[in-house]
């Protein structure tokens, strides 16, 4: 890397006049490792969660490696099983829940509202403090043993028959939760007292809206699986509990309050992934999001429908089929909230003036991606269908066309549009828009194939298989390794560009609305040199641009 | 290519056809739904792809467009739901006539009791064209038995039964496997499922004997000295259980249970929990001294016990 | 911490100048550098506690929800096992928490008087009382230890402390067992949130020795009452779902 | 200046902070300890399954007197009751969505 830029020393530039932004107004490490800047805890959890990512991919490459062939011939069962679990635990607990909020909510929610930080800076830090310490025990954890139990944790194979290390694992879900709900609470109360005079509730925008109704998820939830995993560490202790079955303990109990925090969650990964698609489509078709408070308050109800649903992970468990009936009712009844989403965000397009930068990309892969996440939801919620699908490859294929394909295909698009505000460099557009594409493809290729082998009835967490279902696996393998070298193509865009891209100095490259594009790029240490005053509505791109002429009928 | 590469498995029970029609609709509909908001957005943006000197629309939104689009949604998610919960409940009702099997999950295989006896581990011979119940439990930790050619599937749990019943239609030999994580070798927890013309059935019961679970129940019955106590006449001590399956009892203090599965295994290993009015909770437990199998033939045994036969002295 | 170069161009008078925090702007010097004025910190921190006590309120929710659960599933076994605990000792406790509970409003009464005596008197007597608290909780599990009463090998093989009630069903023993379990976990975490609100006071004790609770800011002082007062909310429901259940059989011990 | 939140219909503006009086705090600790004694007498009564009832009304009771005087609810913001009222909502929550399966697993 040096080497090249020393054989290749790039132009001269004339030396901008210094400008104290919040990255260089204090260099040493010091100043990164006690900050309560909300900015660069931002980009703390941005690194943590590059690290984290990069381990959770190299798991999931090493499954995909084992399932080339039917037979467990690469690693051994008890290795698959833990590889699996780490792959769905690492994933879930330090990617997919703090990835949006913890790095772009950090980030640009207080910009956004007009703060000069969160409410609470110190616990900001704390937060994060929290996360890696969760974090470095997950890694002690894996590299001492490992757990083989999968990420549900199921009593009571977790608490009485394995023998790996699930006590150890309980407490780093534990202590990780507590990071989520500083986070949560952090973000509730940012929204309530912090917001600049003239912001009002139906002026924020709407990554604010869902960052709040995913705080709300945060703070209500995450305690019901902390205590979860604290019995379940107790029982696993000191042998004595109530989840086993021996002595009158009931596992069924233990799923309920297991998903009665999983659930949700998994609303968590994608509300904020859905504020990230508001923001993008209203800039990049610079029009105010179509139906503004129906897509706000979808948040809200999504957020607390989530509640109420988390019996359809157990139809087939022995949970009384009328229990079932209003679970599954209740499910359905999502797709309601969704949809609008949806249908917005696409009116939003109808007469706007649509810009095809790399964000944009992902926001159109987003749309792909999640709709058919979304839809194979409704096969799942449907019980008597669930009868058959409930742990098979449909529901991988499904939970990763949602989270992987919604929630981080929209946390890339968010981090592509916010980098320029974020560290004041653009990265390379070609090489942006190519890394969208191969992972949109690469996506499609490795996880369409396991709807198929999923309903021809290969079950999920297996670490062998029928020969028949294997000319799907291959493909899913192919892909796999396309989606991999997309989104490492993207990342290194990304890194690339903060020595080389283009620097950006004009506070709002993409001539967005939003207040965090009228600070300077990047910001100052505290935001704002004047508190701005709100006077109009969030997106308010006509009064923007109407100085030309204007389009259509309006 | 399609025999290469199928789409489904083989459909092999009266249950798979209302699934997969349940499928095929939604996969239509998904399709229908996904391509068609994807292309509309896709066309849209090109549609409205920036141009120099034009300016973006001004539009706030529409109530009415907002009511459409809740209200189509949650039309279809509802019919969905009502479709799902048919097929679903067809699956959790057993029809009258029934053939009763016992199976018991176990770290990892599958243990099967046939009506007549017969013991099978990891595969199953069932006759085509019969209905036909499985009353299944775990001795360790949660499994689920599934034949994807079925379509059915349901956890086995520790400390309790659960149910699952289906009549096989095609003769044919289809995969059995264990759905819920259970531990290193939950892969291996597999076998097959071979589905018998009757007469083939019969060829293969011969060829395996075994006692029927009421016979080897009712041998338990007396080695375990249950006799003694559960029998009319001097020295009863226990509720008699002739013609008493399936009906309620009243209980010591008031309430009634209905006599099932549950009931019995309950009294088997807690014989005070509830006691039948009329008696002195004077019965010992047998935890520790039947397995799940050994339970599930008391069971059969004692469902077996018609009015008029009677507790054999 | 560097000192800005760039001119501010207006006069901002809510914004407390860059990194240290609100030094020499005529702040109250409690007021920190990102809030504008003290209402809003205080309305913060207000809310704040408030989420983190609905947070609260989920975590013991766990435990009740299998308390719950448990209870209804084996109703006899958990009255029987209720009549194990010793009453007394867990009414007087309760009596103790809600007196600290009043101590604990007299001194946040003391902040907002500004009476430095009342609030170092008030957390004094507060702290006495969460001590006592823990005192007698230690007496109670030392008991249950010396009487085999906590799950595990040895659970209940002590006769002369088990009620008749087992010794006739020995099959309800290991749902006692989930009892005690439950009792141990349900009381154990909360003794943990006694044993954080003590050391909380003890700090909070040594900020107003210092004189830092005025009528206009005392938001700490403020904050840790609430939670305080949460902990013995939390034990108002303990003490009758756990102690009382079957006190109307009258096997009970004490 | 900012525009947080200030609960509508609140009688006191900046930041004041209710003084209650000390008569209050003595009343209703003596309603606490009164109603602590009470749920030791009835729980001694055998009211069938009232007793459980009795019970939890007592300490619901107790638990409002706490949450409105010593903790000043009742001279909060609206905010402060929404989020109590809200923590109360998800705990029924997840009491009654447990429990409907335990309650009707019997059922046919």
């Amino acid at each position: 890397m040096s080497a090249q830029a020393v054989a290749a020393p790039r132009e001269k530039v004339a030396a901008p006049e210094h400008r104290e932004t919040y990255l260089n107004h204090d260099y040493s490490w010091k100043s990164w490792l006690f900050t309560v800047d909300h900015k660069r805890i931002g980009i703390l959890y941005l690194l943590t969660v590059a690290f984290f990512v990069a381990i959770g991919g190299l798991f999931a490459m090493m499954i995909r490696a084992e399932l080339l062939t039917p037979k467990g011939d690469m690693l051994e069962a008890e290795t698959y099983n833990k590889i699996f679990t780490m792959h769905g635990a690492v994933m879930i607990f330090f990617f997919l829940i703090p990835g949006v909020p913890g790095v772009l909510g950090n980030f640009v929610l207080p910009l956004m509202i007009g703060a000069r930080d969160v409410a609470f800076p110190k616990i900001n830090l704390l937060s994060w403090y929290i996360f890696v310490t969760g974090g470095l025990l997950t890694l002690f954890v894996a590299a001492t043993g490992g757990v083989d139990t999968g990420w549900t944790f199921y009593a009571p194979y977790s608490s009485t028959y394995s023998n790996t290390r699930v006590a150890e694992t309980a407490i780093m879900v534990f202590i990780t939760g507590f990071s989520s709900i500083l986070t949560g609470l952090n973000f509730l109360v940012t929204v309530h007292t912090m917001r600049a005079p003239g912001m009002t509730w139906f002026r924020l925008p709407l990554f604010v809206w869902s960052a709040y109704a995913t705080s709300l998820i945060n703070v209500l939830a995450t305690p019901v699986l902390a205590i979860t995993v604290l019995l379940l560490a107790l029982e696993r202790i000191f042998h004595i509990g109530i989840f086993d079955p021996r002595v009158g303990g009931d596992p069924i109990l233990f799923e309920h309050m297991f998903w009665f925090y999983s659930h949700p969650a998994v609303y968590i990964m994608i509300l904020p992934a859905m504020g990230v698609i508001s923001e993008l489509v209203a800039a990049f078709s610079r029009k105010r999001i179509f139906g503004y408070s129906f897509v706000a308050f979808s948040s809200l109800a999504i957020a607390v429908l989530g509640f109420l649903v988390w019996g359809h992970h157990m139809f087939v468990s022995g949970q009384s089929a009328y229990a079932g009936l209003v679970f599954s009712v209740l499910t359905v009844l999502i797709a309601v909230p969704t949809a609008v989403k949806i249908f917005n965000w696409t009116a939003t397009l109808y007469q706007g003036s649509v810009e095809f930068a790399t964000p944009f990309l992902y926001v159109l892969a987003f749309f792909g991606l999640f709709l058919i996440g979304g839809v194979t939801g409704l096969f799942l919620a449907a019980m008597g269908l669930d009868i058959h699908m409930h742990d098979n490859y449909f529901v991988v294929s499904h939970f990763h066309y949602v989270m992987v394909g919604g929630m981080v295909t929209a946390f890339f698009g968010g981090l592509h549009y916010w980098w320029p505000k974020m560290f004041g460099r653009m990265y390379n557009e070609a090489a942006g828009k190519l890394a969208a594409l191969v992972i949109f493809v690469g996506f499609n290729l490795t996880f369409f194939p396991q709807f198929i082998v999923g309903y021809m009835g290969m079950p999920r967490r297996y670490h062998a298989y029928a020969p028949e279902f294997q000319t799907l696996n291959v493909l899913s393998s192919g892909g796999a390794v396309i989606l991999g070298a997309g989104y490492l193509l993207a990342a290194l865009n990304l890194i690339w560009s903060l020595k080389f891209g283009k620097v950006v100095t004009e506070r709002n490259p993409w001539g967005a609305t939003g207040l965090e594009w009228e600070t300077q790029t990047p910001p100052i240490p505290h935001n704002f040199e004047v508190t701005p005053r709100v006077t109009q509505e969030a997106y308010a791109y006509h009064e923007m641009y109407s100085g030309k002429e204007a389009h259509g009928v309006h | 290519m399609l025999q290469e590469l199928p789409l489904t498995p083989p459909s092999a029970s009266t249950f798979a056809p209302q699934v997969d029609a349940l499928y095929w609709f939604l996969v239509i509909l998904s399709t229908v739904v996904t391509v068609g908001i994807f292309c509309a957005a896709l066309f849209l943006s090109i549609r409205y792809r920036r141009k120099p000197g034009v300016a973006p629309g001004n539009i706030e939104g529409s109530l009415k467009l907002e009511l459409l689009w809740s209200f189509i949604p949650g039309v279809l998610a509802i019919g969905i739901f009502a479709w799902g919960a048919k097929v679903y409940f067809y699956a959790a009702k057993p029809p009258k006539d029934v053939m009763d099997f016992y199976v018991s999950g176990k770290q990892w295989m599958w243990k099967v009791q046939h009506p007549t006896g017969q013991k099978e581990i990891n595969d199953l011979h069932i006759p085509v064209g019969r209905a036909i119940r499985f009353t299944m439990t775990s001795e360790d930790v949660l499994h689920s038995y599934w034949v994807p050619a079925f379509r059915l599937k349901k956890d086995t749990v520790p400390g309790r039964y659960t149910e699952m019943w289906f009549q096989a239609t095609k003769p044919g030999k289809y995969h059995i496997q264990c759905a819920e994580y259970c531990g290193t070798k939950h892969s291996g927890m597999i076998g097959e499922c071979y589905v018998l013309e009757p007469e083939e059935y019969q060829r293969w019961l011969s060829g395996n004997t075994g006692e029927a679970p009421e016979v080897a129940g009712q041998k338990l019955f007396e080695n375990l000295r249950c006799v003694t106590c559960h029998m009319a006449g001097q020295g009863q001590r226990g509720p008699e259980l002739t013609g008493v399956y399936g009906t309620k009892v009243q209980l010591e203090g008031g309430g009634e249970v209905v006599m099932n599965d549950e009931y019995i295994r309950e009294s088997v290993l807690k014989p005070l929990a509830k006691v039948v009015k009329g008696f002195q909770p004077v019965m010992n437990t047998y935890e520790g001294q039947v397995g799940e199998e050994e339970i599930m033939q008391l069971v059969a045994y004692i469902k077996s016990l018609k009015a008029q036969g009677g507790v054999k002295q | 911490m560097s000192t800005s170069t760039h001119a501010a161009p207006v006069a901002v008078p809510q914004q407390a100048g860059h990194g240290a925090p609100g030094h020499g702007h005529g702040h109250h010097p409690g007021l920190a550098h990102h809030f504008d004025d003290l209402e809003q910190q205080r309305d913060s921190a207000v809310y704040g506690m408030w989420a983190f006590l609905a947070q609260e309120v989920m975590f013991f929710g766990g435990l009740f929800i299998a308390y719950i659960v448990y209870r209804n599933l084996y109703p006899e076994a958990f009255a029987h096992a209720s009549n194990l605990l010793n009453v007394p000792l867990g009414a007087t406790n309760t009596a103790v928490l809600l007196a600290s509970s009043l101590t604990m409003a007299l001194a946040v009464r003391g902040g907002a008087t500004g009476s430095k005596p009342t609030q170092l008197i008030m957390l004094l007597a507060t702290i006495a009382f969460g001590l006592t608290f823990l005192v007698v909780k230690y007496f109670e599990y030392a008991e249950k230890f010396e009487h085999h009463l906590v799950p595990g090998p040895t659970f209940m093989s002590d006769p002369a402390h088990v009620s008749p009630f087992f010794t006739a069903h020995p099959e309800e023993i290991p749902h006692a067992r989930i009892f005690f379990f439950l009792y141990f976990a349900m009381t154990g975490v909360h003794a943990a949130h006694m044993l954080v609100g003590a050391g909380l006071m003890a700090w909070i004790f040594l900020r107003a020795k210092k004189g830092e609770f005025v009528p206009e800011h005392h938001d700490a002082l403020e904050m840790s009452g609430l939670y305080w007062h949460f902990v013995d909310i939390v034990w108002i429901f303990l003490f009758p779902m756990i102690y009382l259940l079957g006190y109307h059989f009258g096997d009970h011990h004490g | 200046m900012s525009q947080h939140e200030h609960g509508s219909g609140q009688a006191h503006g900046g930041h004041h902070v209710h003084v209650v009086p000390l008569s209050l705090y003595f009343g209703i600790i003596t309603v606490l300890f009164v109603l602590t004694a009470a749920t030791v007498i009835t729980a001694k009564m055998d009211l069938g399954a009232y007793n459980t009832v009795v019970a939890l009304v007592i300490a619901i009771t107790k638990a409002t007197l706490v949450v409105l005087y010593f903790m000043h609810v009742r001279w909060s913001k609206k905010l402060v009751w929404i989020m109590v009222g809200s923590s109360l909502v998800w705990f029924s929550i997840l009491i009654a969505f447990t429990m409907q399966d335990y309650l009707s697993r019997g059922w046919g």
